[in-house]
Order: structure tokens, then C-alpha cells, then sequence
């Protein structure tokens, strides 16, 4: 019954990439990224992927809008060529697809439990993750705990990526000539008022998501994801400067590198302590207490910086624009 | 007195269901863009009201019956408000509310 | 019924194809990064179809409930992390098409090789 | 119930969808969009009750609170855009 839903949700996800392919207005392929995103969300989300349908809706539903809508204030939105030998790619594209397709014959079919999958490591994950670590969210123990050092290494690629787009963009000159039109919105006061509402709440639920991540879905990547959307809000409502004088650059970089460094002190102090890198039970007297404080950190280290790095991608692309 | 509450939440969930297939129909079927924002807005709402007020007959008094509150009271916020800064934008950028100028495409020729 | 089972990855195949015809048929520099974007995604869509189990919830223990069936964890992990990153990634090669609109005046490749070309 | 509900609210998801292709403004598309975000917030809600884990309904949460800022960055692309002088003189609308 459920797999009915996500069949039907996967057959829409098809028409609007290829609807996104097609489209000859980059704005309308914008858009219809939106609605993507929003359908990729709710088949995670039908697929038992809570905690991966909450990341996608943190990032697909603002953030990602609004880094590639000021792009394209940037490049302008119209594709002005169209494709010149379609033929040649559409005939590699199909040999390809059906290749795969034919291959997908011997996958195991979806929810079959004796996939090779399930076999590995997984069911050892789910059974002592209430013994060492003794908190509800799996997802979040095997992120924070089990594999830390990958999650470091994906914080460290956030902070490489967001260092990137600083570099390439450049930092806001200190002469730039202030921008004389008024930012933020002007003809619409009712949004504003509704948005200007809806601001702390935003963050609120951010530190929600942040803190309830043990229990139930949530954690540091989400939860930066939607601080950072609720700061981009306040941006687009009151003019970038505003938003830059509430959370200025200089806070921004410490944070982006604060967090990172937070989580690889973590894994150091535990070192220091006599345990092995990121081996969290050496942090309190008792194990699992060690590992709950452990945990807390460095999903607040994560918050930190994947805020700090979005929010800072956000000011370089908005600062080339009044240029 | 269970059974009550059950066939009341049904019916919620049904008549909203309702609701948000005909908005859809009319943001597909309707002739030109402020049609198509009334049909689509009017409806929405109704039926966020009503689907969300069934789920919490059937959640009772529980920390769920918090969340759906937060829910409909954020969707009611905001729903209208993307509604109206759509329909002003649309005006601000020169989109007649004309009955006989129908919306223009992309390339601003008038469709049938 | 039997074949139903397999949908997901046949949707994962067309949307990974989708996305690189887009990639490789498609001049405008935008819209390779998002032909970028559904290839990435349907990348997630394979680890996550790969996590279900049939009967199973989302694997957060509840307290009380006994002997429930769980999906793997670990690809929603590995997914999880994923797709913070791609949206970072993507945003660098969005800053690199606007250096590139920036030096060149155009983010067509067919007007970039010609700028090449005879400069 | 909430099956049919459900049932309702992805026929409506693909009728939006249906929308957002065919255009033919780009308000329409954006209307879509921001139908499919309060549809999709629904859907969340309906298909946690469906699961029986009321706990998930963060998600929809999620979304009746950031749904909104996508269509708020729309409007000010578009106002950054249009700075032709006859669309200023409506500044009292405000």
C-alpha cells in the first residue's frame, strides 16, 4: 500500500527532472528544483528515512532556492542556445539507462530483509546502540559515534567548500560604495510583517531540532540548515546589511572553523584522556554518560559550522550583487 | 463515545481531502493566473483546517496534538501571505486582472 | 507484483541519465549544475530505497514498543551528510559560473570555446 | 481514512505538478510551487498518523515554517529585476 505511494511519487519525480531538463527559463528550472526537492522529501520520508527526509527539507525548501536564485541574479535566466546534436547524447543516455535497468534484475527487491545489506553491520548497529550508547535515535549514534570520523570528514568538506566560495567570490570590500537603493523587500508589508514573526520561531525550532536530535529526527546538519534558512529569511526581508549587522562576517568565519575545530577537540581530549580519536566513553567517569556528552558536542560543532558555512555562501553571493 | 470521535475525524479528513482535489482542479483548470491564486489559496486553507483537525481528534491530548496546533497555526500564517505577495507581485509587474487579457506566456503572447 | 519491487531502481536509473543528458547535451553552465543535481540525487534515492525493510519503521527505538523491525541505519548516515555537502559543493560551482559570466560575459560553452578560439 | 486522504492529497500534488510545466507565467509556476510545499506539509502529517509514529510530524513542522521563505526570495528576484520606472511609481501601495 505504502509502496503504491511511493511509486506514484517516483513517476513524478521523473516528469519533473525531465520537465527541469527541458525548460528553456533557467528561473522555471529553479522552481521546479523546488518542487523536486519537496517530492524527494516525502519519498524518504515514505521510504522510513526520517531523519534523511528532515535534511532535505531543511536544505531543499529555502537554502537552496535562494543560493541558486542569486546566481541567477548574477548570470542572468535565460538559456539561449538550444541543445545543437541532441542525437548523439540521447542515443548514449539510452544505451546506458537500459544497461542499468537490465542490470537492476538481480538487485534485491525494495524492503527484502535478507539483502545483502541488511547482513553486514547494520543489525549490529541496531542492537547495541542501546547498550553503549542508550539513545533512541540510531541514525544519530551511528553519525556522532560509531562512524565520527566520517562525519568529521564531511564537516571538514563543508568548511573546504564554503573557504571555495570565499576565495572565488572574494570577501565584501570595506569601500564598497554602499548600495543606495533600499534593500529588502518595498512593496510588500504584510510578508514583511509575517516574516519578521516567523524569524525566531525559525531559530527556536533550529535549536529544537539541534538539542531533541537523540530522540527523534533531527541533529546538527538539519538543524544548521534551518538556523541558517532563518537568518536568510531576516536577509531577505530586511536588506543583507541588516542581517550582516545582526550576524557579522567576522562571527561568521568563527564559527564556520569554531565548529569544525570544536569536533576535532572533541576526538583530541578523548586522546588526551586515554581513549583512541573521537572514542567518547573516556569523557565522564561512566561510558554512556561520556558518550552522550560526546555526542552533544560534536552535533553542536556540526550545527556550527554548516550554519556558519551556509550563511557565509549566502553573504558572498548577495555582496557581488550590489557591486 | 470513541466511535463518535472516529466517525467525526473521518469525516474531517474526508471533506478536506475534498477540499484540497477541488483547489487542485481549479489551479489547473482555471483561465488566467488570479483565478487560478483564488482557487488555489481559498481551498488550501479550508483544507488544512479540516485534514489537520481530523489527524487531531484521532492524536488526542498529547504532545502531537502541540505539534499539529504549531503546524496549522504556522500553515495558516504563512499560506495566505505567499498567496497575497503573489497576487500583488504579479500586479506590481503589470499582470492585468483583466478578464479578457488572459496571462501571457513566457514570451509574453497572449495564450487561448 | 514481483517487477513492482523493482520500480525504484528504474527510477533511479532514468534520474541518473536524466541528469547527466543534461550534463552533456546542455550548453548553458546552470543548467549543467543541475542536470549535477538530479544525478546526485538520484544517487540518494538508490541508498535509500536500499535502506527499507519490508514491515520496518524508521529507526529511532521507541520506549515501550518491543520486537519492532527497523530500517538500516547506515545509509541514511552515509545520505544524511550527503546531501549538506552537495548543496555546498553545488554552491562552489555556482561561484565559479559567476567568475566565469563575470570574465567572459557568457556561461553558454558554445560561446566560451569560440571566445577561445579566435581571441 | 487517512489512506484516502492521502490518496486525495498526491492527486493534488500531481495536478500542481501538472501546473507548474505547463506554465505559462512564471507566477503560475511559482503558485504551484507553493502549493506543492503546504501539499507536501499535509501529506508529512497524513502519512506519520498512517505510520503510526506521531513523533515524525517535526518534518511537516519543518516545512509549514520555511516553506514560506522560497517564495519570499522569489519576490525580491523579482523586484531586484523589474526597476523599470513605471513600476516604481506604485510605492504607495505600501
Amino acid at each position: 500500500m505504502i509502496v503504491l505511494f511511493a511509486i506514484f511519487l517516483l513517476t513524478l519525480l521523473v516528469i519533473s527532472a525531465i520537465a527541469i531538463v527541458r525548460v528553456k527559463n533557467l528561473f522555471v528550472a529553479v522552481m521546479l528544483m523546488g518542487i523536486f526537492s519537496l517530492l524527494m522529501a516525502s519519498t524518504f520520508f515514505i521510504l522510513d528515512a526520517a531523519d534523511v527526509a528532515l535534511t532535505e527539507a531543511a536544505i531543499g525548501a529555502g537554502v537552496s532556492t535562494i543560493i541558486l536564485l542569486s546566481a541567477l541574479a548574477l548570470t542572468g535566466e535565460h538559456e539561449r542556445f538550444a541543445t545543437a546534436n541532441r542525437w548523439l547524447p540521447l542515443l548514449v543516455v539510452t544505451i546506458t539507462t537500459t544497461t542499468i535497468i537490465y542490470a537492476t534484475f538481480d538487485k534485491p527487491r525494495l524492503g527484502d530483509p535478507e539483502a545483502p545489506v541488511h547482513q553486514h553491520v547494520a543489525p549490529w548497529y541496531l542492537q547495541n546502540t542501546p547498550e553503549l550508547i542508550d539513545i533512541p535515535n540510531v541514525v544519530t549514534a551511528v553519525l556522532a559515534s560509531f562512524r565520527g570520523y566520517d562525519t568529521l570528514g564531511e564537516v571538514f568538506v563543508v568548511l573546504t567548500a564554503c573557504i571555495g566560495v570565499l576565495f572565488v567570490l572574494g570577501a565584501r570590500p570595506e569601500d564598497a560604495p554602499k548600495p543606495a537603493k533600499q534593500q529588502g523587500l518595498r512593496h510588500h508589508l504584510i510578508p514583511k510583517v509575517v516574516g519578521r514573526l516567523l524569524v525566531p520561531f525559525i531559530v527556536l525550532f533550529g535549536l529544537y531540532v539541534q538539542f531533541h536530535g537523540d530522540f527523534g529526527p533531527g541533529g546538527g546538519f538539519q538543524a544548521g540548515a534551518i538556523i541558517a534558512t532563518g537568518i536568510m529569511l531576516y536577509a531577505v526581508l530586511e536588506g543583507e546589511t541588516a542581517a550582516l549587522k545582526a550576524v557579522p562576517s567576522s562571527l561568521l568565519m568563527a564559527m564556520v572553523a569554531g565548529g569544525a575545530i570544536l569536533y576535532g577537540g572533541v576526538g583530541v581530549a578523548a586522546i588526551l584522556l586515554g581513549g583512541n580519536f573521537l572514542d567518547y566513553s573516556v569523557l565522564s567517569s561512566n561510558p554512556v554518560d561520556g558518550q552522550h556528552l560526546g555526542i552533544l558536542l560534536v552535533e553542536l560543532g556540526v550545527g556550527i559550522t554548516v550554519c556558519g558555512a551556509l550563511l557565509s555562501i549566502f553573504h558572498a553571493f548577495a555582496a557581488r550583487e550590489h557591486k | 463515545m470513541s466511535m463518535m470521535i472516529d466517525i467525526v475525524s473521518w469525516i474531517l479528513l474526508l471533506s478536506g481531502g475534498a477540499f484540497v482535489f477541488i483547489g487542485g482542479i481549479g489551479a489547473l483548470r482555471m483561465p488566467n493566473f488570479y483565478t487560478r491564486v483564488h482557487a488555489a489559496s481559498l481551498t488550501d486553507s479550508m483544507g488544512t483546517i479540516l485534514i489537520l483537525a481530523g489527524i487531531m481528534l484521532q492524536a488526542g491530548w498529547s504532545l502531537a496534538l502541540i505539534k499539529l496546533l504549531a503546524i496549522l497555526v504556522f500553515l495558516l500564517l504563512t499560506c495566505p501571505t505567499a498567496s497575497y505577495a503573489l497576487a500583488n507581485a504579479a500586479l506590481l509587474s503589470g499582470l492585468k486582472p483583466d478578464a479578457k487579457t488572459l496571462s501571457p506566456d513566457d514570451k509574453g503572447r497572449p495564450t487561448p | 507484483m514481483e517487477l513492482l519491487g523493482l520500480y525504484n531502481y528504474w527510477v533511479f536509473a532514468i534520474l541518473l541519465m536524466v541528469g547527466f543528458y543534461a550534463v552533456i547535451a546542455k550548453s548553458n553552465l546552470i543548467k549543467k549544475l543541475l542536470g549535477l543535481s538530479i544525478f546526485q540525487s538520484a544517487v540518494f534515492l538508490l541508498y535509500i530505497t536500499m535502506d527499507k525493510v519490508e514491515g520496518g519503521t524508521a529507526p529511532i527505538i521507541q520506549k515501550g514498543a518491543t520486537d519492532q523491525i527497523f530500517s538500516n541505519p547506515l545509509p541514511q548516515v552515509l545520505i544524511l551528510t550527503a546531501i549538506v555537502v552537495g548543496i555546498s559543493t553545488t554552491a562552489l560551482g555556482m561561484a565559479i559560473i559567476v567568475r566565469i559570466n563575470e570574465a567572459y560575459g557568457t556561461i553558454e560553452e558554445k560561446e566560451l570555446q569560440d571566445q577561445n578560439r579566435d581571441p | 481514512m487517512f489512506f484516502a486522504t492521502s490518496i486525495a492529497i498526491l492527486v493534488t500534488m500531481a495536478l500542481a505538478l501538472a501546473r507548474a510545466v505547463m506554465g505559462p507565467s512564471v507566477y503560475d509556476r511559482v503558485l504551484a510551487v507553493n502549493m506543492f510545499g503546504t501539499k507536501t506539509a499535509l501529506l508529512l502529517s497524513v502519512v506519520a498518523y498512517l505510520y503510526g509514529r506521531p513523533d515524525f510530524l517535526d518534518l511537516a513542522l519543518t516545512y509549514a515554517l520555511i516553506n514560506f521563505v522560497g517564495v519570499l526570495a522569489v519576490l525580491e528576484f523579482f523586484q531586484n529585476r523589474t526597476v523599470s520606472p513605471d513600476l516604481n511609481k506604485n510605492d504607495d501601495v505600501r
